[in-house]
């Protein structure tokens, strides 16, 4: 009894993560060796592993993505805000002698000012964020290739390249720096007020106004964050890859992240947020292209096999799909019931 | 008297006429009617796409999936009409009728299984574009006559300019558009399922059913649209179309659709698809932006725009106010 | 057969009234055509986007060549999108350019607008890849030959393997004709050798990250680089993040794995300076030259060849360090 | 399919219902309904014939929307059957009900704000010339159907232009529109003034007369006597029985209702004098703002309660939200406790000691996918600021002191406030602000849309907090409840203040006769 009320309270929480299981099985069972992690030069190695490398830029991003669409937001810039600050990194190591955290400083800063950008639009503006944020994603990859002017900027520098692929404590940095925002975010949002009125301004926001939050402020802010991660994430993706591909950086990376805020069952219309499942959510769309790359199937079968098997998360995470089945079942028990007999509790209505 | 209703269209109207005005005033070429009919046939598929996808924005959805349907269905089509020898005709239907199922289901899912039309299209986006590749990867010319038959008619127009198949076939579908969404009861459930789909389902609106049919009526705009891009590029490309859904989503905005739905009308997401359009007439015409220039350019004028339609907006109600 | 003045005739005009009209150009011809001459030529560039830093160097080199010809050109980029190309070309004849580059994103869908140019009287020139369409369409196509470069590629492997080798194929983005062809010519090559055989390929939709990527699980998938013997990249970016990933997982690329890859871009020289590339087939950008001499050829009445190869050489590491320095 | 053939049944049961005159219009027989462990309706039997007006009353929670909605197809019933003038029907949603002749009019209005009056008043039933919508006749249609309900007003403006009065006549206009056998209004009169209600009663007698059963849902027995000729009453999900109302005393009626006798409920006698030395809490000097108030001075003191009277639109609502500061005003000077709070922001005023209950609950008040708990403490919240975040632990004792302090009925303070009922719903805003510890509150309607218990719980606590020293400003539309508490009331009319009574002169008719001048 006691179990199955713990289900029923976790049901949402549970979902994800039974999905995110199941892939790994189903795919460890088609791959072998998915499974198998081992030690080289002092750090882990595996697949396992490559997922977690592989998927910390999305979880950045998704972790900005989470805050705005708690605010009845939307990013669809961060690809772009990936290959603007990736260009500042390239340009500024390659044509400064700066040192390198403040080459790092300069790109966040970029990135936070595209956020700064998109969140004028929404909350001074008033645009709706989807059109909002499409103008940097248009316009955005052109900056980016203005900076790099067109060419793929390649660097050498220490740091970033152990931001990029280096291991500490057997794991690699750059997934130490993703925990480390996580953690720090959640703290942020659950030991402050500030994921509360967060989620009250994206559920009603003409309520949290008469109580006296400035939802102005606090949507900007949300933009600016999710600026700020994308930013982290395209110091990684050009430090992984030892230059700055303003074309390619982060291209559709967006859509990634709107699929692992969703998968974590938050709503694109406001309201609550679930941080640490998005990132479940991220490690499922990650998995499976790792799963894909790693099997051997065909190029041509990638976008198939993806779409096919998220439909069938979202499916089965559906809260209808739950429905359906419990009032399945409850039928049942009810049949079950009614056929030992079910005393009726007749009464007449008094008629004066 | 302007109604309140109708003031972001007339704002997409004013500067459609501006921008237009300004190609005149700066390009010779650009005063020729060629120009008004090739803006009409290159943005044929963009508008007819959008035209579906102004029904699901009216409805408060969105529908990702329209790009990879017009790759898709133009695949599917030319795969009937070059291997198995269907004539062209029965080829179009039967891609039609696949676009409509396809879009259908998608409507399925939203509305029994409620999980969001963003998330659903998107694995939409995925499937169709995978299983465009699966049906043929490299791309492949539709050289049937009835094809390129349809493509050469033509009537002119004093100028440079005419009237291709193309933009009439626009044409129709738009009109077709206009008559669904302002003459029957499907487009007024549509509207109402907008405006608050809470009480559309109290005053009688069948909420399931509108839905399923909106994302079908997308399917088949989209697969129209697909139709309409094989026989301007008389090939299927399962690459075609890339990124088009959020074109179309742009020229739905800028015609005037809130996204949030309810307020809205199709024939301005006419015109944002024909400013959308031009503005690429006009970088073209000036031929000395380099790539990275033409997207900021691209960017500054939807941003450029977007503000002046608010501005305006605001303008007209602070005065009506006063 | 001069630019502007020539006009297709107009159909909805009657015949007197078209004999009136030619009349008319006639007499207007040499007026015209020598206004032409002094205002030097207008060329429409309808370019594929800036996808890669190849494609970049491609539009700088155009762009330098027709500045010291002194023509006037009219760029647009198409950001990848066939229809913003079509586009484009429209707007150029609706202009009256006296000619168009086009470097075509696909190979089909090209017939109607080419028509129209045609019936404009406006030359077109392919650029870097051709169309599958009559070839009466258009002037020439100045370009290399994917298929060759495949095979190339695939040759250089089988000499220098003795047509014995397990290779793992990075392939370009899906659907791509670069894509295709290059794995077609590669194909034809190996499928005479029977112990040469591609055990894993996948794509990487010709990027840096997404070549890395892929090599990482390539890697994995075959426990590490005792059963790859080669890696065939379809292009350079992806080599390069090939060869990272290589690095990371302990493996020497050229000693572990040879490393073949196409277009010649800068960094793969350094590369192959460093000894971590084997070998890559120049995809020649430097193709305005030759462009804008066909133009000037079929103005003068001259007789064009269909097909200008352009054609890189096959690059070794014996050279890249002098490659590296001349082109950076 | 079963729809058509319930169809064609109908046309044949009407008939058969001519020749048969006594057969009831409605049955309902032994309808049970119940959600996830809870019986919202037990066993429910009733009968209503044609030209009979029927009260159906009971307190939040006692099943009356659960029966609504079960009879009009929202929900479908586990038990039970409903017979429409002798034949079995099923609505599967309220389209198909109203196509069966079970119109609904809802309290919240249940029209699309986006839509034109006229698109509104035909939506689903347009009438159509050659396949398509003709606009022509749908005008013509819209008027007939406004005129009917006697609003005089432009179809084609967007429903949202007019104010919810007139809107809710709009939906009766609509309910009416369908060859309605049934008509069930839900709470139709919460946002109506005495005019209003009084023409809407004059409608639902000719309705009457006209042979249509009325189910009225209401909070106000005035208007149940008034209207009705018969009342049944739900408890708990259970019919506690069906009267005459002419039979049936006011105090047998509330105790059917609560289920205890009157003498609990009964207001004390009430005094409208202060007894304390006066300290001035609120002042608002020459404050108003151009097309929204006409200026005016108002003084509120510590310790006082100071009503809001006047009709709907005549600016109560304005006042308050110029008094509160979520509107700017462009002239005079708002200061509390000495802090002038003209131009300075919202969280100012609320760390001043400002509060504010707004009237629409649902828009501005509750935050619905939040907890109970989160949407009490946000307030407090919100005044100290993100970053000093109040610890769980406190949280939760004050949470669970205002539940146990309002008698807040929510299963744990972690419920979503969304689930609860409107009574519930207003008592955690209330506790939101009384956490706060608020020198001034503001309330603009605060007991609309509850029942009886919770409708004198929170006048309780009204009164309560002024005897602790807070200074009230309530806006009600609802004179019999300002002159149980106020010490003196401020009338408005046309957006301006037109007088203000004070201590003995605060009575109903006096109010009433200054509006009314």
């Amino acid at each position: 009894m006691k179990k199955n009320n713990f289900l029923h309270k976790h049901q949402k929480t549970l979902a994800p993560l039974l999905s995110l299981v199941l892939i790994i099985l189903i795919t460890a069972s088609v791959t072998p060796g998915f499974l198998s992690i081992r030690m080289v030069d002092g750090h882990l190695f595996g697949s396992l592993l490559d997922i977690l490398h592989r998927a910390t830029p999305t979880a950045l991003v998704a972790l900005g993505m989470a805050v705005v669409i708690g605010t009845r937001g939307i990013d669809l810039s961060v690809g772009a805000v990936i290959a603007i600050s990736g260009a500042v990194t390239a340009v500024l190591t390659v044509n400064t002698d700066w040192p390198v955290w403040v080459v790092i400083l300069c790109a966040l800063g970029t990135g936070m000012l595209c956020g700064l950008w998109n969140g004028i639009l929404v909350s001074v503006f008033n645009i709706q964020p989807i059109v909002a944020t499409l103008i940097l994603m248009v316009a955005g990859r052109g900056i980016a290739q203005m900076i790099t002017e067109g060419q793929i900027v390649t660097f050498h520098s220490d740091v970033l390249d152990a931001i990029g692929n280096g291991y500490f404590l057997a794991f690699p940095i750059r997934v130490w720096i993703a925990i480390g925002m996580i953690v720090l975010t959640v703290l942020v949002m659950r030991k402050t007020a500030l994921g509360l009125f967060i989620e009250a301004v994206g559920a009603n926001v003409r309520a949290s106004r008469l109580v006296g939050i400035e939802a102005r402020l606090l949507v900007l802010s949300a933009y600016v964050f999710s600026g700020l991660c994308a930013a982290m994430s395209g110091i990684i993706l050009a430090a992984d890859i030892r230059g700055a591909d303003a074309n390619n950086a982060g291209l559709w990376l967006e859509l990634d992240a709107i699929l692992a805020v969703v998968l974590a069952g938050a709503s694109l219309a406001g309201g609550r947020i679930y941080l640490l499942l998005t990132i479940v959510g991220v490690l499922i769309i990650q998995t499976l292209t790792t799963a894909i790359l790693t099997s051997g199937l065909p190029a041509q079968y990638n976008l198939v096999v993806k779409a096919t098997i998220i439909l069938a998360v979202l499916l089965v995470q559906s809260p209808k799909t739950r429905q359906w089945l419990s009032d399945f079942f409850m039928k049942k028990k009810h049949a079950e019931n009614s056929r030992t007999g079910n005393p009726d509790t007749g009464k007449g209505s008094i008629e004066p | 008297m302007i109604n309140e209703r109708n003031l972001p269209i007339l704002a997409t109207l004013l500067v459609f006429i501006l921008l237009y005005g300004f190609g005149m005033y700066e390009y010779k070429g650009f005063r020729d009617t060629l120009v008004f009919s090739n803006l009409l046939t290159d943005n044929a598929f963009l508008i007819i796409t959008a035209i579906g996808m102004t029904f699901v924005i009216l409805s408060g959805g969105i529908d990702l999936s329209v790009g990879s349907m017009i790759a898709f269905i133009g695949v599917l089509m030319a795969y009937l009409i070059t291997s198995t020898g269907m004539h062209p005709l029965f080829a179009i239907g039967i891609a039609l009728v696949v676009g409509v199922a396809f879009g259908a289901i998608m409507g399925v899912i939203i509305a029994f299984f409620e999980i969001q039309a963003f998330i659903v299209t998107l694995a939409g986006m995925f499937l169709f574009r995978g299983l465009a590749y699966l049906i043929n990867l490299d791309a492949v010319p539709i050289d049937h006559p009835f094809i390129t038959g349809l493509y050469d008619i033509y009537v002119p127009l004093p100028g440079r300019g005419g009237l291709t198949f193309i933009a009439m076939a626009m044409l129709v579908l738009l009109a077709l558009g206009i008559l669904l969404a302002r003459r029957t009861r499907f487009g007024m459930s549509v509207y109402a399922l907008g405006g608050d789909s809470h009480s559309a389902a109290l005053l009688g609106v069948p909420v399931k059913k509108t839905i399923i049919k909106i994302y079908a009526l997308s399917g088949f705009y989209s697969a129209m649209s697909g139709v309409i891009f094989a026989i301007y590029t008389g090939s299927a490309y399962p690459l075609a179309a890339v990124g088009v859904e959020l074109d179309a989503i742009a020229a739905v905005v800028i015609g005037g659709t809130l996204l949030t739905g309810g307020v809205g009308y199709v024939f301005g997401t006419f015109l944002g698809g024909m400013i959308q359009g031009i503005i690429q007439t006009l970088i073209t015409f000036d031929g000395s932006l380099n790539s990275w220039w033409t997207k900021l350019a691209v960017g500054g004028l939807l941003l450029f725009f977007i503000l002046l339609q608010k501005g305006i907006v605001v303008w007209v109600k602070k005065r009506s106010a006063a | 057969m001069k630019s502007l003045s020539i006009r297709p005739s107009l159909p909805w005009l009657g015949a007197f009234k078209r004999k009136a009209v030619l009349t008319t150009f006639s007499v207007l011809l040499p007026v015209l055509s020598a206004s032409a001459m002094a205002a030097d030529l207008t060329i429409g560039f309808s370019q594929i986007g800036s996808e890669s830093g190849w494609r970049t160097s491609e539009t700088e080199s155009i762009k330098a060549e027709a500045e010291r010809r002194g023509y006037d050109l009219k760029f647009s980029d198409a950001q990848q999108k066939q229809e913003n190309q079509i586009k484009a070309v429209r707007s150029f004849i609706a202009q009256g350019v006296d000619g168009i580059l086009l470097a075509p994103v696909v190979e089909t869908g090209w017939d109607q607008v080419l028509k129209e140019a045609q019936r404009a009287k406006i030359p077109v020139v392919l650029i870097d890849r051709g169309v599958a369409a009559d070839p009466s369409l258009y002037l020439t196509k100045v370009a290399s030959d994917f298929k060759e470069e495949g095979a190339l590629a695939a040759s250089w492997l089988a000499a220098k393997t003795n047509g014995r080798c397990n290779i793992v194929e990075l392939q370009g983005s899906v659907g791509s004709s670069a894509a295709i062809d290059r794995k077609t010519g590669f194909d034809s090559v190996i499928s005479n050798f029977p112990n040469m055989t591609i055990t894993r390929s996948q794509s990487g939709s010709f990027t840096r990250a997404g070549g890395k990527e892929v090599m990482e699980s390539f890697l994995k998938a075959e426990g590490g680089a005792k059963n790859i013997c080669a890696l065939f990249a379809h292009n350079d970016d992806m080599a390069l993040g090939a060869i990272l990933a290589m690095k990371e997982a302990g493996v020497k690329p050229t000693k572990d794995i040879l490393v073949v890859s196409i277009d010649a871009v800068p960094d793969i020289f350094k590369a192959m300076a460093d000894g971590e590339a084997n070998a890559t087939i120049e995809l020649n950008p430097h193709l305005g030259g030759p462009a804008f001499d066909a133009i000037l050829a079929a103005q003068d009445g001259k007789k064009v060849d269909k097909w200008i190869k352009a054609n890189g050489p096959l690059y070794l590491p014996d050279t890249a360090a002098a490659e590296y320095a001349k082109r950076k | 399919m079963s729809q058509l053939v319930n169809e064609t049944l109908m046309v044949k049961e009407t008939v058969e219902a001519a020749q048969s005159a006594v057969r009831p219009l409605l049955e309902i027989k032994h309808l049970s309904k119940s959600f996830t462990g809870v019986q919202a309706l037990n066993d429910v039997s009733l009968e209503i014939q044609q030209g009979e007006i029927r009260a159906l009353l009971g307190e939040n929670g006692a099943g009356k929307s659960t029966l609504i909605k079960v009879l009009t197809g929202v929900y479908p019933r586990d038990n039970g059957e409903i017979l429409l003038d002798g034949s079995l029907i099923s609505a599967s949603d309220s389209g198909h009900a109203q196509r069966l002749g079970i119109s609904t009019v809802y309290q919240e209005v249940n029209l699309i704000p986006t839509m034109s009056v006229m698109e509104n008043l035909t939506l689903q039933h347009q009438e159509k010339t050659f396949g398509l919508i003709s606009w022509k006749k749908a005008e013509i249609r819209a008027r007939e159907l406004l005129a009917q309900v006697g609003l005089d007003i432009d179809p084609l403006r967007q429903l949202d232009t007019y104010s919810i009065a007139i809107q809710q006549l709009v939906a009766i206009a609509r309910a009416l529109s369908t060859q309605a056998k049934m008509l069930i209004l839900d709470e139709p009169t919460a946002s109506l003034d005495s005019d209003e209600i009084k023409q809407l009663f004059n409608l639902m007698a000719r309705l009457k007369s006209e042979g249509l059963g009325i189910i009225f849902v209401t909070h106000f027995l005035d208007q149940v006597y008034s209207i009705t000729d018969s009342i049944t009453v739900l408890r708990n999900g259970e019919c506690i029985g069906t009267f005459k109302t002419a039979e049936l005393s006011r105090s047998d009626l509330v105790s059917h209702m609560v289920g205890k006798s009157l003498e609990d409920l009964a207001p004390t006698a009430h005094d409208h004098s202060i007894k304390r030395e006066r300290t001035e809490l609120l002042q608002l000097n020459n404050v108003g703002k151009q097309r929204y108030l006409q200026p005016l001075d108002l003084n509120i003191a510590a310790g006082e309660i100071v009503g809001v009277a006047g009709l709907l639109g005549s600016g109560r609502t304005e006042l308050c939200e110029l008094a509160y500061g979520s509107v700017k005003p462009d002239q005079g000077e708002v200061t509390l406790s000495n802090h002038s709070l003209t131009k300075s922001s919202l969280r100012r005023a609320i760390q001043v000691g400002m509060g504010y209950c707004p009237e629409d609950r649902k828009q501005d008040g509750i935050v619905a996918e939040l907890s109970v708990r989160e949407n009490m403490i946000l307030a407090l919240q919100a005044s100290k600021g993100w970053w000093s975040p109040i610890s769980m632990a406190e949280q939760q004792k004050l949470v669970e002191e205002m539940i146990q302090r309002l008698a807040i009925k929510t299963p744990d303070m972690d419920k979503p406030i969304g689930e609860l009922s409107g009574g519930n719903q207003q008592k955690v805003i209330l506790a939101r602000w009384l956490i706060t510890h608020p020198a001034l509150l503001i309330l603009d309607e605060p007991t609309r849309g509850i029942d009886i218990g919770a409708h004198h719980e929170i006048i309780q606590i009204i009164k309560e907090l002024c005897e602790q020293g807070m200074g009230l400003l309530v806006a009600s539309s609802e004179l019999e409840e300002l002159v149980m508490f106020a010490h003196r009331v401020v009338v408005m009319k046309d957006h301006h203040k037109v007088s203000e009574l004070h201590g003995d002169e605060v009575s109903e008719q006096a109010i009433l006769r200054t509006i009314a001048s």
